[in-house]
């Protein structure tokens, strides 16, 4: 167990035209369970993968437990990597696959070997599956499998690579839980990369938002939810995503008002929010779909007309008229006729407001500064 | 006619003022009978080929007659596939050493009765060479045999006897430094010289034993051999390794044959040719073999393409120029009697040609072809010190002797 | 033919892959040079890339020794010899290319005489094309040059007819057997292994019955029959080969073009053969080695005429020498265009042979 | 235009092309033109080997029935047979055949994985233009190369290996009058004709190599060795033991360097089959007893492929396909 | 456009001892769209490539537009499939992969082709990949291209495989309301597979539920939703998953008690509800998360403790000490401690009644009898 500390990481390929991973500063704790997520491409798996020493980082540093890996070789670190395709040893059995980590980074005899497979297999439900070729394995098995392998060695640090997303969704929530549980238990530091922001919110301690290469937001899922750093990492987190609008701020002293098209107009009368927009021509809003209800007509209500209604049994997604692709979450028992004219109302609070032009949010650093976290 | 062809087109047409002139006496315009065609194949250097190709030529030129020759590249193989199939040529042109073989199985026609030259012509070991059992299978137009060549930069005279050789040899003979005492390639052939030279013999059906491989005279003038040249010779006893360090200026003696020359020539290397010198208390007797045109199965019928072929192998064989060019040209050692000795020929065939004299012409008979592999193994076996000279002789007469069963 | 297009255009990439190449490798070597001034960079990796480079140039140079080594015999000029007792030498001592020149032989496109009769006229135009001169072999003192170009002919009109035949007995063979269930597939297939084994070096054993059979039927000396010949020799392995390389092709393709409504057979001609690209580049380049340098059969079955370049090649060998310098300039000739054409289809066959549907 | 698809598409309509039988029919025509050149000739042979067949009888007669009755020659039985299994000869050569068989083939794997670890390494350089010089030997007929050979295995001391040998330091072999060193010049040169193919082969299956398999190895401690052995080894092995065996009935059936090398020599010791059913056959023509030996020779080679391929589960991706 | 029938169709793999489709009866109304979905292996590829014609049924027949087509050839089937690799000819361009189906189905000239596909290129909107090649496409690039190629036929049938199951989630719910749109426009029947029940309930006119082979449940996707045939549906449809309790039916006549472990007791005193358990010792009954509420004590209230609380950002999930995995979907403001002891309620009519030995729903039939919908 260790911390891992990543110093203005930094990785270029094709001699620097593309550069995969900006300047990344990170500091993992022990025992705790980071999850990096971000779109496809952002620089995740890169990331990733110069923790295990698989890319030698272009600058920057590493340090696991305190001590300085950079130049360290993968197969003396002391990590396990569970792999998106799981990677087990095609040719060996489970048991073999298994016990492969141990033969090269230990010195246990074979039976001392045999017998910390065994265990761990039974911790994990594999222990019938132990001479069995990982092709006659299902995908869950195999993942458990691939579990079962990195856990087996004890590692310092675990480290995982989308290692959910060849299963498909049922299992993937049984194998998250799963995973979650064994974390529990073992309480090894773990860097977990996926790319769906919905495993990233509920298994991590805390996450990390990456976008083209850079770190966009580190903190508590929560946090993060309710309080992103730029539009970015609002619409990134959550499902289905927030809903944005750009508006024109026309303040008269008195009030500001946020006037958009199809007729959005909305008064806002907090303090607060009158100062972080102020000054400003136009703002981009932001709201949750959850935070639109349907309501009556009234003040702030905006009307609009329902596009589309999807059922997804617990709720029903309402697609509305207002901007691009503006959802209403609302309760499975609100159905309103497709084209039917509705008011939506949402409160000041749940708002968020981003730059027009630069995304960064107009909130954060003033709630930052007001009530540090991390 | 594609052969043609290619015959016109890549004989460049050097010496074609040569040609016409020197078709005076071919008998060839003389033959009454319908125009033929027949084919000849040979195996040739790349120096003999166009000389041949030129004599094809010329012969096609003068006569009413066409004969398409082919550079065969493997004609034995060629010859026992393709003749017995009815494919083969009406004459194809090799060492006298197949007439006996190739008449038992068939290959060859005699015509001894149709020919219009008289053996007389020919050197008596020629005339005798192209017989078999009385049947004439071919005729001939030159012998080759091996001699001794040295090089004029190390050599001034030409050693009389294999003990002034030795000296000779023994004063260059430095591998260290890559040069070499003498280039001899170690088989039946080239040892042939010094098996015979005590009154052995390989194979001689009018002796008895016909085989006289461990005949007491043969094992002495094998051992004789190894005990004088293999000292001075480079480790390998195969043709190739042999004759690169002479052609190359890098040894003092060569024993090796006419076809050796047009390498020498071209590598500029200072050479002259003697007479083999002669082992105390012997002569050097190598086989020699006569070059002829083989009447093949084709001529068995007496129709114009046999009649072209005919006429051609007998212009071929008697034309003084065309063979006195040769000689000139590449060395070849003639057989036609009013060539043979004369002085007209140049010094290297003159010393060829005494060497042949001293020499035995090469067994026809069938059972001999059974007797050179065992032989080969047996020599290299010898030289190699794998085994003594006795011994391996022995060893190969039990071969050759299951083989001929 | 957009399959010949394909191909010409992945040729073009390739040669301006490999033109640019120095150009990428400076712009690396520049980028880890400053990464090293600067520190970001540990001078140990560019090293250790140098140092395992010059070890597998080293051991490339060491396996093809004995290419250089003909190549310097064949440029010693005439009388260059594998057989040299002066030590090793790395050069040649006097490099002449005449032996070269004496393989090739004259390259001149002779002019000719163009006459275009003009209608409803009595008068005609006439062009003297100008003659070409490539290569004047006399101007390097050949005379004769071998019959290099006759036996390149030959070769080509032998391997030619037999890889358009293999391919023609190979590809529908090798579709049915990784595409459809047919009675006797299995074992077909079966036996294919075998023989793909088996008739490697039958040639020999069977020359006598083949020569026998050939010359019975009257088929000997002739190119066609020997390529009729060559391309059933290939049947087995190569069809082994592409119904392999065809089984890693997704289904998923045929059926797409099933529903799109296509028929069977353009369903292989559109889909399968496209994607079968590598592995009929391999088939190709297969067949065509083994008409070209095929060399006992040819040299049973051809007369002098038809000889091939192995043939021609070997009938420089003489009973009692080998002109090694011409010999060696000949077999090289011989190899070159091999090579070229291997280079680039070098990216196909590494896909083509990598039995893919092997695994499991 | 409008016909001609018109009659494209009756053809379409034939219903056999898509019937999974009629498959059959694009397999025969290969089939057929391989048994004609390869199976009839073997029939052939077959036949011929129960007669006293020689040039001068076998063609003996006219026409193409004269093919079938195999000339004039006539029946012997199993003579052919019976005078090769109890030759001494025979048995060296097959001994030594299995001899080569093993030690070629050990050489050529080693070398060739070898070779194609090397010019796929990671860090090479240069590696496709290494990878096409590395198959020249491909492209030259095999009778000129091993003529070469030949050359270099002379045993004069300036034959090349000899030369090689002395700037080494150590004195001159007599290559191939010694026994076990022209056993090991025909082993070197063997290996050096079948690496390319062997060395493309591996080379594109070691380019199928999971490079996460690699990865995960490394994060679990393996180093180049380990992942050597437990990586790499197992993914390529399939296509190598192909290629091997493949390789292998190459070196069984290998003819031209014992031959152009010593003819099997010295004195017979080293001849390999082929080379003793030709020097049986084509050196005093007895076609009869040549074509007993070879269709003995094939008969073990086929035993050894069946073997090999039942074995090897070479016919596996035929089961499942 | 065209109906689509499927009648007792059944097929078998390997002579019979793999049966891959049971005896499948479904009807499919013109310009329906209807999402099939089920867990892996239960059939769902091989029923799509019978109605396509790329598998023959072992027994039972299939109608498209009313004509038995059970024994026609697939390219004479005028169905178009969108497949799950995308399956584009990797060595044709965008153009030539769209013109491929027309060239091969229809009579069009060249000219007449190149306008269809650019027309449908257009509506698309990837007129500008028409000349790349596959490759240089990306995901979404890709999957578009294939629905275009299906789409410029105008097929009467569209025949969809898991088409969006290589997408990552972002891009998939884009794609999701694309292939909506698009079929809103085109109206032309469509079949699509899926092994995502979100996806199913979202884009389904009706959905079919599969398992094992055998069909489970076809209805309209809120239908199928609030009333499961069978234990099965219940527990596939709908996420997090509906949570099962098998418990004990205590009547005394007066009032049904159900008693489970983990202290659970509830009293039924829905008359409709009571005549369904009635007369049975043990069934299992399930609730979905959603339809679980923290509340103070009382009565039908459950004590319990947090397992685990996982936020979703919108939502909190808490994982419960009842039953095995019990699942409360929660307001992100409801926010206990791990180890808590909390009060959850359930309204009865949220229940769910299934059969402990076959998991029928004991509602289900008495409510189909009450309210036929389809
Ligand atoms: N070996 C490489 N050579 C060149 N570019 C690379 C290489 N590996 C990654 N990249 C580039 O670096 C960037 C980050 O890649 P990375 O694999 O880290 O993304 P990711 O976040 O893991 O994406 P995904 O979710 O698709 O796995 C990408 O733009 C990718 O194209
Ligand atoms: N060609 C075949 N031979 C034998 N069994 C098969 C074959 N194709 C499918 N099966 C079996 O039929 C069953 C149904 O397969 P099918 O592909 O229809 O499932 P699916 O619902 O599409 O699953 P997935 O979601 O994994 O695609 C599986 O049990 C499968 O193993
Ligand atoms: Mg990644
Ligand atoms: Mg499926």
């Amino acid at each position: 167990m260790a911390t891992v500390t990543l110093d203005d990481l930094r990785k270029e390929y094709t001699n620097g035209q593309i550069v995969a991973v900006e300047d990344i500063d990170l500091d993992v704790d022990d025992g705790e369970f980071v999850t990096v997520v971000g779109p496809s491409g952002c620089g995740k798996s890169t990331t990733l993968r110069m923790i295990a020493g698989l890319e030698r980082p272009t600058s920057g540093r590493i340090a696991i437990g305190g001590e300085d890996v950079t130049d360290v070789h993968a197969r003396k670190r002391d990590v396990a990597m569970v792999f998106q395709n799981y990677a087990l040893y095609p040719h060996k059995t489970v048991d073999q696959n298994m016990a492969f980590g141990l033969r090269m980074s230990t010195d246990l005899s074979k039976d001392e070997r045999r017998e910390t497979v065994r265990e761990t297999a039974e911790m994990m439900g594999i222990e019938d599956l132990l001479d069995k070729k990982p092709d006659e394995l299902s995908g869950g098995q195999k993942q458990r499998v691939a579990l079962g392998r990195a856990i087996v060695r004890d590692p310092d640090v675990f480290l995982f690579d989308e290692p959910l997303s060849n299963l498909d969704a049922k299992l993937r929530t049984t194998m998250r839980t799963e995973i979650q549980r064994l974390q529990n238990e073992l309480e090894t530091t773990s860097v977990y990369v996926t790319h769906d922001q919905e495993e990233a919110m509920t298994m991590g301690d805390r996450i990390v938002i990456l976008d083209g290469g850079e770190l966009q937001q580190t903190g508590v899922p929560k946090e993060v939810y309710d309080d992103p750093a730029n539009e970015f990492v609002g619409g990134f987190i959550g499902s289905p995503s927030m809903n944005f609008l750009t508006v024109r701020v026309e303040d008269d002293g008195a009030t500001t008002r946020l006037v958009g098209e199809d007729g959005f107009d909305y008064e806002l009368t907090d303090e607060r929010l009158r100062d972080a927009v102020g000054g400003r021509d136009r703002v981009r809003i932001g709201i949750r779909p959850e935070d639109v209800s349907v309501s009556g007509p009234g003040r702030n209500a905006v009307e609009t007309t329902v596009e589309v209604i999807e059922p997804v049994g617990s709720d029903n997604y309402l697609h509305l008229g207002v901007g691009e692709d503006f959802i209403a979450r609302v309760a499975s028992d609100v159905e309103p006729e497709q084209g039917e004219s509705i008011h939506v109302a949402f409160d000041a609070s749940d708002l968020h407001f981003f730059d027009a032009d630069d995304g960064e949010s107009l909130l954060y650093e003033t709630e930052r500064s007001a009530a540090p976290t991390v | 006619a594609s052969v043609q062809e290619q015959n016109e087109t890549t004989t460049s047409g050097d010496g074609g003022a040569d040609d016409t002139t020197a078709g005076d006496d071919s008998g060839t315009t003389t033959e009454s009978g319908p125009a033929g065609t027949a084919k000849a194949w040979y195996r040739l250097q790349n120096t003999e080929l166009e000389a041949r190709k030129a004599a094809l030529k010329q012969f096609n030129d003068d006569s009413k007659h066409t004969v398409e020759g082919s550079d065969v590249s493997d004609l034995k193989k060629k010859t026992t596939s393709a003749i017995p199939a009815g494919q083969g040529p009406h004459l194809f042109d090799w060492a006298h050493d197949w007439v006996g073989d190739y008449y038992q199985r068939g290959f060859v026609t005699d015509r001894s009765d149709q020919l219009n030259v008289d053996l007389g012509t020919y050197t008596d070991a020629a005339a005798e060479a192209v017989q078999f059992e009385g049947n004439v299978v071919g005729l001939p137009y030159a012998a080759e045999t091996v001699s001794l060549v040295y090089n004029e930069e190390m050599v001034d005279q030409p050693p009389e006897t294999v003990a002034d050789m030795k000296s000779v040899m023994d004063e260059h003979h430095d591998p260290e430094n890559n040069t070499y005492g003498l280039s001899y390639p170690f088989d039946p052939y080239f040892v042939s010289a010094w098996a015979q030279s005590f009154g052995g013999y390989y194979f001689d059906p009018e002796n008895d034993p016909m085989l006289g491989l461990t005949q007491s005279e043969t094992v002495k003038g094998i051992q004789f051999a190894l005990d004088n040249f293999k000292p001075f010779m480079p480790n390998d006893p195969s043709y190739e390794a042999q004759a690169a360090p002479f052609s190359e200026g890098n040894a003092a003696f060569a024993i090796n044959g006419p076809w050796y020359l047009s390498t020498l020539k071209e590598k500029g290397v200072d050479f002259g040719v003697a007479k083999l010198p002669s082992p105390e208390g012997g002569e050097a007797r190598p086989l020699t073999g006569i070059q002829m045109w083989y009447f093949a199965k084709a001529m068995g019928e007496d129709d114009a393409d046999t009649a072209a072929a005919q006429s051609f192998a007998e212009w071929y064989t008697t034309n003084e120029d065309l063979l006195e060019k040769a000689a000139k040209n590449q060395g070849s050692i003639p057989v036609l009697e009013s060539l043979a000795g004369s002085d007209a020929l140049p010094s290297d065939v003159r010393a060829f040609s005494e060497t042949v004299q001293q020499g035995a012409p090469m067994p026809t008979h069938p059972k001999m072809g059974k007797v050179w592999q065992p032989l080969t193994d047996a020599l290299t076996k010898v030289f190699n010190g794998d085994a003594g000279v006795e011994a391996a002789m022995k060893q190969a007469e039990k071969t050759v002797r299951e083989n001929w069963e | 033919m957009s399959l010949l297009r394909s191909v010409v255009r992945n040729v073009k990439d390739d040669a301006v892959g490999l033109a640019t190449t120095p150009v990428d490798t400076y712009r690396e070597a520049r980028y880890t040079a400053e990464g090293v001034l600067a520190g970001d960079i540990s001078p140990v990796r560019p090293l250790k890339s140098l140092g395992l480079t010059v070890g597998a140039l080293v051991v490339v140079l060491a396996l093809l020794f004995p290419i250089y080594w003909i190549l310097i015999s064949a440029l010693s000029g005439s009388g260059g010899s594998i057989h040299s007792v002066d030590g090793l030498r790395l050069f040649p001592e006097q490099p002449s290319i005449q032996p070269f020149v004496w393989v090739l032989g004259d390259l001149i496109v002779p002019s000719y005489r163009i006459g275009l009769a003009i209608p409803f006229t009595e008068s005609a135009l006439v062009f003297d094309t100008p003659q070409i001169t490539f290569l004047d072999a006399s101007a390097y003192g050949v005379d004769n040059p071998s019959g290099f170009k006759m036996f390149f002919w030959n070769s080509l009109t032998v391997a030619i007819p037999t890889v358009i035949l293999s391919m023609c007995l190979v590809v529908p063979g090798a579709y049915a057997l990784s595409r459809r269930k047919f009675v006797g597939r299995r074992k077909i297939l079966f036996g294919y292994v075998l023989l793909t084994q088996v008739g490697g070096g039958l040639g020999i054993a069977l020359l006598i019955g083949l020569y026998t059979v050939f010359v019975q039927v009257g088929l000997n000396d002739s190119k066609l029959a020997l390529s009729v010949y060559y391309a059933a020799t290939a049947v087995p392995f190569n069809t082994w080969l592409l119904k392999t390389y065809m089984d890693g092709i997704p289904v998923s393709y045929e059926e797409a073009a099933v529903v799109d409504g296509a028929p069977a057979w353009r369903v292989v001609v559109e889909v399968i053969l496209p994607l079968s690209k590598a592995g009929l580049a391999t088939v190709f380049i297969f067949t065509f080695l083994t008409g070209w340098t095929e060399f006992v059969v040819a040299q049973t079955l051809l007369g002098t005429e038809n000889y091939t370049l192995p043939v021609g090649l070997f009938s420089l060998v003489s009973e009692y020498s080998v002109p090694w310098a011409r010999f060696s300039a000949f077999a090289l000739t011989f190899a070159s265009p091999i090579m070229l054409v291997y280079l680039f289809a070098q990216r196909y066959i590494e896909g083509g042979l990598s039995f893919s549907g092997m695994e499991g | 235009m409008s016909t001609a698809s018109r009659v494209a598409r009756r053809v379409e309509d034939v219903p056999f092309l898509e019937r999974e039988d009629a498959s059959l029919l694009l397999v025969l025509p290969g089939l057929f033109v391989f048994s004609a050149f390869m199976l009839f000739p073997i029939l052939y042979l077959l036949g011929i080997s129960f007669t006293n067949a020689e040039p001068s009888n076998l063609f003996a007669g006219d026409g193409a029935l004269s093919v079938l009755t195999f000339g004039e020659a006539a029946f012997v039985g199993v003579r052919n047979y019976v005078a090769v299994l109890t030759d001494p000869n025979f048995w060296n050569s097959f001994g030594v055949t299995w001899l080569f068989v093993a030690t070629s083939v050990t050489l050529k794997i080693t070398l060739s994985i070898g070779v194609a670890l090397i010019v796929t390494g990671d860090r090479v350089r240069g590696k496709r233009l290494m990878r096409s010089l590395i198959i020249i030997p491909m492209g030259l007929p095999a009778i000129f190369t091993i003529t070469v050979w030949r050359g270099i295995f002379s045993s004069a001391e300036f034959g090349l290996a000899n030369q090689l040998l002395g700037a080494l330091g150590f004195s001159s072999v007599s290559w191939l009058s010694d026994r076990w060193m022209a056993f090991l010049a025909y082993n070197v040169t063997e290996a050096w004709l079948a690496y390319p193919f062997m060395v493309i082969i591996t080379v594109s299956a070691l380019q199928d190599v999971s490079e996460e398999l690699h990865e995960a190895a490394k994060v679990d401690g393996a180093g180049y060795l380990a992942r050597f052995l437990h990586v790499t080894l197992p993914s390529i092995k399939r296509p190598v033991l192909f290629a091997s065996i493949l390789t292998a009935a190459a070196s069984f059936q290998q003819f031209l360097i014992p031959y152009v090398f010593n003819q099997g020599g010295p004195a017979r010791a080293n001849e390999l089959m082929v080379v003793y059913g030709y020097r049986e056959a084509f050196t005093y023509f007895q076609y009869g007893q040549g074509a007993a030996i070879s269709l003995v020779a094939v008969a073990f080679i086929g035993v050894f492929m069946w073997l090999n391929v039942k074995r090897g589960k070479l016919a596996d991706g035929v089961n499942d396909a």
